[in-house]
């Protein structure tokens, strides 16, 4: 029965603190899955899904990437969706290709390089802050303020390059502010914010306490543009924000545009299966399992070495969250699609190609 | 500077919320010497009965924390009585594992319930800002700040001035002369719970509605709660008030002095420093020290 | 010569003054008592004397290998190293242990293997319960188990001053009863060269037993010297009996 | 036998009670008169002390009384002696034969992550079941341990025998100085507010690291040379409990043991309460920084978010179900139910749900079997 | 007042007091004598609710309430005590009830009041609090009057209202200890020795105490140390030894 099948891991955050990332991750790589066996599998063989929760834990999900790869001999694992969980299950180094949806940490990887076990299909931090921060002096912003959840990787990297980006592209930081994770109140943060005037204020922090941070900074009475990544791609932000009007002059990052072409047929049956729009994170777990039916297509007995090896060849592929190509360090090189929240409203208010993300001098 | 006036203020309406929780704990504490870890998921329970009053039943604030109130009094009583009552006769040590493990269970059957993810009280559930000079408050933390002060009043009022007030102390002492006074001791154990819970309850959508609602919610409140209860002199119900007032004013005043980063840490330095310059708390509160 | 002397001990506690003004000396082979109304201070000095309590002023001095040393600072530990052995007037025992390893305890702290613990509660009585939890022996049996346990530092040290504090040994127990153990003192008195401070409330135990008495009265020492001296002085009769 | 009693003591009194002179005053001045018995106890301490008086308790013969010691050791102590080998042998005899059977790369992970827990588990009950010194904050030491392993073994970089070793002894020295530090302040506390002020020490512990650049800050140390084997946690488990119990059995233990059940009792005879707290504290934290130095290896990766209250609770659970101070308890616990939490991955969205209810379950069970579900009458 | 018959009580697999039988009648003061760890505490314990017997019956017939110097009548007890038929209560009921089984709350409720062995006062509340947890059980309006009645009895009480009890010294929660168990206006007294710890001149005034107050028709039985003093005040001793009652 083994032969019919092929066994991929998922190891997410299915419970635990970013439970919504990995439930939504899961349900993309649910539906792709589906897909593809309902299409006949690949060569014959179907996808058999091995799901393992990680609590949002790194150690849990070093040790689910560790049973995956050593116990239940699947042929590549995808995820965690954070870069802790991912860092995490690199290090556990368990020998299996570990297609990563969603993590953006720049340095995911132990050594980098042509030999690792990760493919990332997203874009990095680097890029997303870097695009933000071009975005931002298109704009016309001057003057920006940073707030950083301290505990948080994510956070931490994205601050650091769009500070880096902005100040080189003529802007100034105002003020780099931390908050912690958890918590609930920002009053203090925000009213020592307030004391220094700025045009935005970057945000990058997951939507739970973005949510309540846009609330307090509207009750505080602070009107800045509010600049931020791809956490903020959760539909459950508009719903805790509350207030349609909060919802304005936001700009952040995401992996995919709502208007794109490739995406309307996937958003269309993930509609149908879910009865919700779909996030991007279910569109990067769905071109997650696509990638790897891409790749096992390509070899000859789908053993984990030459799938690694295939996924490394990875050019050009127009997967639902853009066009991809698998660099030499095993990350993506994709467009940065940069969202507008108006009135509650999303729309896309520019795409930034990974060329232009790196000149400076060009214009997006 | 504008700032510090309110950062104050800020403080101060943090400080209720943390107050608001603490009175619970300590309350808790006063009569089993335990550390009622679980008192902060009963808050989330609360926040969530109360969340469900509010956007399913569209009920106002006043009957959601009543309702919060009762179901949590039952709750507590539920725990009370199966979790902790057949452990009085053992150390302390497994009556804390047993709250930890409560407060797992709540924890996640909450998670089971209603998903992880958050979940918020309607808009303008709680009446918009109130300005104060130059300073803007949301209401709901006046409204914290507000039924603090009469929760605290009411709750000293009653433990030393009532009857059975003063049994739930006596038992907390001693509980076989509580007996030879014609004390019923698991009532009076019980009638703690109750109170303690009907106050989570209520500090469960005073909190839910000024922020969210979600499972792993009473965490970090949770553990800043019970720093001001010590803060303020465990087992002392004003000490509870005045520490979590305490807690909140030194995070925000060291948050604005010396970065943010530093705000959490502060809670409990605060915590360590209390403990060993002044171990009675602000009110010096004498459980727990007897004489050679 | 005298093994401790205390001078001008003061304690409070919030606006009572428990110990006032207290000076005293302990000679060397004595037996002290003391004697005061409930509340007088008497354990309070007690404290203060065996270093679990600080004085708020006032010294207090041993005399340790011929040199005197003012020990009002000490942890209480070090104290036992000097040959202090106290009681408290609420017992004090490692409840989860029995008689024998209490004693075993002392012995191992004193660094004093070569005492028999056997012999000991021979000595005292004990070899029956000897195995018994002290938690669940009668409160008169307890007592022993402590004083037993008092006696290693007291009778421990090699080189030290060999001083007994007893806080209402007699409380509890019968008139028989506190006679035994009058006679048991005396007998280790004579065989350890022990100097004994006791605080008791039943006159006549103190009467048989000690050499000098001092009664206190509201922190202050308000009479001392032979025990017939002290019971009839006029204000010892009415602070302390009554009448 | 009244009388007679009396009698007697009449005839000790005559004997041994001669007169003194007293003034009455507040300071009793002393005749300096030699006294006319103190000849005699001068006589009575050198000739009946040091020689062999009927009833002395001083025995001479000092084979006997080794003897005698070991014939008749504290008795929870021997409890737990008569089945050290037992269970040291079984414990050996289970595990190698886990070992051989299971020899991929998960159960190699979940086998080093129970003896990590176990050894985690005999560091705490040395701190909490033998000295009584309630700790919420194990998990700071642990992220001592980790922390400090984890620096040495990236320096290192090498999965070299050498390298091994100085990182974990950096690891046990960093968590045994973190402890004593730490100790020295907040071990003047008692019960309920120790756990507290170690709770409290615990989150500051990991806010620092946090926001501790070099140290990698939130996101971690990584890229650690993953040096444990289940064999190297085996025989650190076994390394921490065979010293858990000789140290249970040794003077210190014992005195730490005293100091645990009273505390002004143990000061009485020449204990130094604080002194034994320490030794208790940091010799458990050290285990626990050896076990943090291995996750370190096992992992490869470490962040603060290992590193929380939640961790501590774990250990705590362990000890408490195990049974605090019997060493071997708590061991087999941590490693039960760190087997639990392998064995509850299948139904994710309630493991939590069960491990909570198997806890309370088991304590409340545990805790109250053989009748003692009401406070045995103490008055 | 009081009737036990063949009353035995252990713990696990001690048995500290076998078949002991005993009777106290309305008013009479009887002393409970014996070595340490004969057994007194015990009896006394499961007089008053707190251990279990074994086996054995205690019977208890309710007289008029003991009313200290005000001479009033019955005071109901506060909160329904369970399985006590309400009639018993009566002075006139004279029926003998089955008290065995009742537990500690109960009997407090019928007018048995112990002060135990070891003070056990409430560290943590003040003195005054102590004595009006000691009214726990009382629902009528001169419970002030009485906290009065202490505070004279025991002189050194009122200086030390509104301290918490456990800075008193040892003698002085021993008093407290005495006047709480007061407080609920018992109809017998349990004594579990009240003079340890007492100097003379308060053993004096709480053996005064005890004779004035038997005159007036309080039960007392006391355990301790058998002093001249003690052998004064009671009316009989019973002597325990090893757990039974020497005849
Ligand atoms: N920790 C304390 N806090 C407040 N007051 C105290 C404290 N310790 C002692 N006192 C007070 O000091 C006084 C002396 O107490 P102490 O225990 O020394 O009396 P005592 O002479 O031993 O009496 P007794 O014979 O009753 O034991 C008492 O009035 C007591 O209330
Ligand atoms: N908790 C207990 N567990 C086991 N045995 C006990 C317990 N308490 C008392 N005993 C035993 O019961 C017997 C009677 O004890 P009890 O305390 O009633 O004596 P007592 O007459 O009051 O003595 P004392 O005068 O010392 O107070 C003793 O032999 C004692 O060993
Ligand atoms: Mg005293
Ligand atoms: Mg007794």
């Amino acid at each position: 029965q083994s032969e019919n099948t092929l066994r991929l891991g998922v190891n997410l955050e299915l419970t635990g603190r970013l439970a919504w990332y990995g439930d939504a991750t899961l349900k993309g790589i649910k539906l792709a899955a589906k897909e593809v066996n309902a299409a006949g599998g690949i060569r014959g063989k179907r996808i058999e899904l091995v799901v393992l929760d990680n609590r949002s834990e790194n150690a849990e999900a070093a040790l689910a990437a560790i049973r995956l790869a050593g116990r239940e001999n699947v042929k590549t694992i995808i995820g965690p969706s954070t870069s802790g969980g991912v860092k995490a299950s690199l290090a556990a180094g368990c020998g299996v290709p570990i297609l990563v949806p969603s993590a953006t940490a720049d340095d995911l990887a132990p050594k980098g390089g042509a030999d690792n076990e990760m493919f990332r299909i997203c874009y990095t931090d680097t890029m997303q802050g870097k695009a933000i921060a071009r975005f931002a002096v298109k704009k016309g912003i001057r003057t920006a303020a940073i707030l950083t959840e301290s505990s948080s990787d994510y956070s931490r990297g994205m601050s650091q390059v769009f500070a880096k980006t902005f100040k080189a592209l003529g802007g100034t930081v105002t003020a780099q502010e931390y908050y912690a994770s958890g918590e609930t109140d920002f009053c203090t943060v925000l009213t020592k914010l307030k004391q220094q005037p700025f045009d935005a204020l970057l945000l990058p922090g997951y939507y739970t306490e973005a949510a309540l941070i846009i609330r307090q900074m509207h009750e505080l009475g602070i009107k800045a543009v509010l600049l931020s990544g791809d956490a903020f791609d959760v539909p459950a932000l508009d719903e805790l924000v509350q207030s349609r009007e909060y919802l304005s002059n936001i700009y952040f990052t995401d992996h995919y545009a709502p208007a794109g072409k490739e995406h309307s047929d996937f958003a269309r049956s993930y509609h149908k299966a879910y009865g919700e729009q779909a996030p991007a994170y279910a569109a990067l777990g769905y071109d997650c399992v696509k990638l790897f039916a891409l790749a096992v297509q390509k070899t000859e007995g789908a053993a984990t070495a030459e799938i690694a090896q295939q996924l490394a060849y990875t050019t050009d592929y127009s997967g639902v969250t853009g066009v991809i190509t698998i660099d030499e360090n095993h990350n993506a090189l994709k467009a940065v699609h940069i969202i507008e929240l108006q009135n509650g409203k999303r729309s896309e208010a520019a795409e930034i190609e990974p060329d232009n993300i790196n000149q400076f001098t060009k214009n997006p | 500077m504008g700032g510090w006036a309110e950062q104050l203020i800020n403080g101060l309406a943090v400080g209720a919320v943390y107050a608001l929780i603490a009175l619970g704990y300590t309350l808790v504490f006063g009569v089993l010497r335990l550390f009622n870890f679980a008192h902060c998921d009963v808050m989330m329970a609360g926040a969530y009965i109360g969340w469900l009053c509010a956007e399913r039943l569209r009920l106002g604030l006043l009957p959601a924390a009543v309702a919060a109130a009762g179901v949590c009094a039952l709750l507590g009583l539920v725990v009370e009585r199966f979790g902790y009552r057949p452990l009085y006769g053992a150390s302390g040590m497994p009556l804390m594992v047993v709250a930890l493990g409560i407060s797992l269970l709540l924890q996640y059957t909450a998670m089971l319930l209603f998903g992880a993810g958050a979940r918020v009280y309607p808009f303008g559930y709680t009446g918009g800002v109130v300005r104060i000079g130059s300073v803007t408050l949301p209401a709901s933390k006046l409204t914290a700040l507000l039924l603090c002060v009469a929760l605290t009043a009411g709750l000293e009022l009653v433990l030393k001035y009532t009857r059975a007030g003063r049994a739930v102390r006596a038992v907390a002492d001693d509980k076989t002369a509580a007996r030879l006074c014609g004390i019923y001791e698991n009532r009076a154990v019980s009638l703690a719970f109750v109170l303690g819970s009907a106050l989570a309850g209520i500090s469960g959508v005073v909190y839910g509605s000024m922020y969210l609602v979600s499972p792993l919610m009473g965490l970090t409140p949770g553990l800043k709660a019970f720093a001001a209860s010590v803060i303020g002199g465990i087992g002392s119900i004003p000490g509870a008030v005045l520490g979590g007032l305490a807690l909140g004013l030194a995070e925000a005043l060291a948050g604005a002095a010396f970065g943010t980063a530093t705000k959490d840490m502060v809670s409990f330095v605060l915590l360590i420093a209390f403990l060993l310059l002044r171990p009675g708390g602000i009110m010096n509160s004498k459980s727990g020290t007897g004489r050679v | 010569m005298h093994l401790l002397s205390c001078e001008g001990i003061t304690k409070r506690y919030g606006g009572v003054t428990a110990v006032d003004g207290v000076s005293l000396s302990v000679e060397e082979y004595e037996t002290l008592g003391i004697i005061g109304s409930n509340g007088a201070g008497k354990t309070t000095l007690f404290n203060i004397l065996t270093g679990f309590d600080r004085p708020d002023s006032g010294t207090v001095t041993l005399r340790l290998n011929e040199r005197e040393l003012q020990v009002q600072g000490f942890g209480a530990f070090t104290f036992a190293h000097m040959g202090v052995g106290r009681t408290f007037q609420n017992l004090r025992l490692f409840e989860e242990m029995t008689v024998y390893e209490n004693i075993r305890t002392a012995i191992l702290s004193m660094k004093r293997t070569e005492i028999a613990a056997e012999e000991l509660l021979k000595l005292l009585g004990l070899t029956e319960q000897a195995e018994m939890p002290v938690n669940k022996l009668p409160y008169g049996t307890r007592k022993k188990a402590e004083l037993a346990r008092a006696l290693v530092c007291t009778c421990g040290v090699k080189k030290g001053c060999r001083l007994l504090f007893l806080d209402e040994p007699a409380a509890g127990l019968t008139t028989a009863e506190a006679y035994e153990l009058a006679l048991l003192l005396l007998r280790l008195k004579k065989q350890y060269g022990l100097t004994m401070v006791l605080i008791e409330h039943n006159m006549a135990f103190l009467e048989d037993l000690c050499s000098t008495l001092c009664a206190m009265d509201e922190g202050k020492i308000i009479a001392a010297g032979k025990p017939q001296e002290v019971f009839s002085a006029a204000v010892v009769r009415s602070a302390i009996f009554g009448e | 036998m009244l009388q007679e009693t009396t009698q007697r003591l009449n005839r000790c009194r005559g004997e041994l009670c001669s007169p003194t002179v007293y003034t009455q005053s507040q300071v009793i001045p002393r005749t300096r008169n030699a006294r006319p018995y103190k000849k005699l106890w001068r006589a009575d301490i050198t000739a009946g002390i040091k020689d062999a008086a009927p009833c002395s308790i001083f025995s001479k013969c000092g084979c006997a009384m080794h003897r005698h010691y070991n014939n008749k050791g504290i008795s929870e102590m021997k409890k737990i002696r008569l089945g050290v080998t037992k269970y040291i042998l079984a414990a050996a005899a289970g595990l190698l034969l886990t070992m051989l059977l299971n020899r991929d790369a998960y159960a190699a992970a979940i086998l080093s992550r129970m003896f990590i827990a176990a050894m985690m588990a005999a560091g705490l009950d040395l701190c909490v079941g033998l000295a009584r010194q309630l700790s919420l904050g194990q998990a700071a030491f642990m992220a001592a341990g980790a922390y400090g392993c984890g620096t040495v073994a990236l320096v290192v970089s090498e999965r070299s025998l050498p390298g091994v070793a100085a990182g974990l002894t950096v690891g046990v020295a960093a968590a045994s100085v973190t402890a004593l530090a730490v100790g020295a302040v907040v071990l003047r506390l008692k019960g309920d507010y120790l756990a507290v002020a170690t709770l409290g020490l615990g989150e500051i512990v990991r806010v620092v690291l946090e926001n501790c650049a070099p140290l990698g800050g939130a996101a971690g140390l990584y890229h650690i040379p993953r040096f444990t084997t289940p064999e190297l946690a085996f025989a650190a488990a076994l390394l921490c409990g065979v010293f858990g119990l000789w140290f249970a059995r040794s003077r210190n233990g014992v005195l730490c043991r005293a100091m645990g059940q009273d505390e002004i009792a143990a000061a009485s005879i020449g204990i130094n309460p604080m002194c034994m707290k320490l030794l208790a504290f940091t010799l458990g934290a050290a285990m626990t920084g050896l076990a943090g130095g291995l996750y370190a290896g096992l992992l490869g990766f470490i962040s603060p978010k290992d590193f929380t209250f939640a961790r501590s609770v774990d250990i705590l659970a362990a000890v408490v179900i195990g049974g605090a101070g019997t060493t071997i308890g708590p061991m087999l616990a941590a490693m039960l139910i760190e087997a639990l939490s392998a064995l509850l991955q299948g139904v994710a969205n309630i493991r939590m749900i069960l491990y909570a209810v198997i806890l309370i379950v088991v304590t409340i069970i545990k805790y109250t079997k053989g009748g003692r579900r009401r406070a045995p009458v103490k008055l | 007042m009081l009737k036990v018959q063949g009353l035995n009580v252990a713990y696990g697999q001690v048995k500290a007091v076998r078949e002991v039988s005993l009777q106290l009648n309305r008013g009479e003061t009887v002393a409970l004598l014996g070595v340490n760890g004969a057994g007194k505490s015990t009896v006394l314990l499961a007089l008053a609710g707190i251990l279990k017997p074994e086996s054995g019956k205690i019977l208890y017939r309710c007289g008029d309430n003991y009313s200290g110097n005000k001479g009033n009548g019955i005071i109901r007890p506060r909160g329904k005590p369970h399985g006590i038929p309400a009639g018993q209560f009566d002075s006139t009921s004279g029926q003998w009830v089955d008290i065995t089984t009742m537990g500690a709350q109960e009997r407090v409720r019928l007018g048995i009041a112990l002060v135990p062995e070891g003070r056990h006062v409430f560290p943590t509340a003040t003195v005054r609090e102590n004595l009006l947890v000691g009214a726990h059980i009382r629902g009528d309006n001169e419970v002030e009057a009485d906290v009065e009645r202490m505070y004279r009895l025991f002189p050194a009480l009122y200086e030390k209202q509104r301290i918490p009890a456990m800075s008193l010294s040892g003698g002085q929660q021993q008093m407290l200890a005495i006047a709480r168990a007061l407080m609920s206006r018992p109809r017998l007294l349990l004594l579990d020795e009240p003079t340890m710890g007492l100097s003379p001149k308060l053993c004096e005034e709480v053996y005064r105490f005890i004779e004035k107050s038997s005159a007036e028709g309080l039960t007392v039985l006391v355990s301790g140390e058998d002093g001249r003093s003690l052998r004064q005040i009671c009316s009989r001793a019973l002597t325990v030894v090893n757990g039974a009652l020497r005849t």
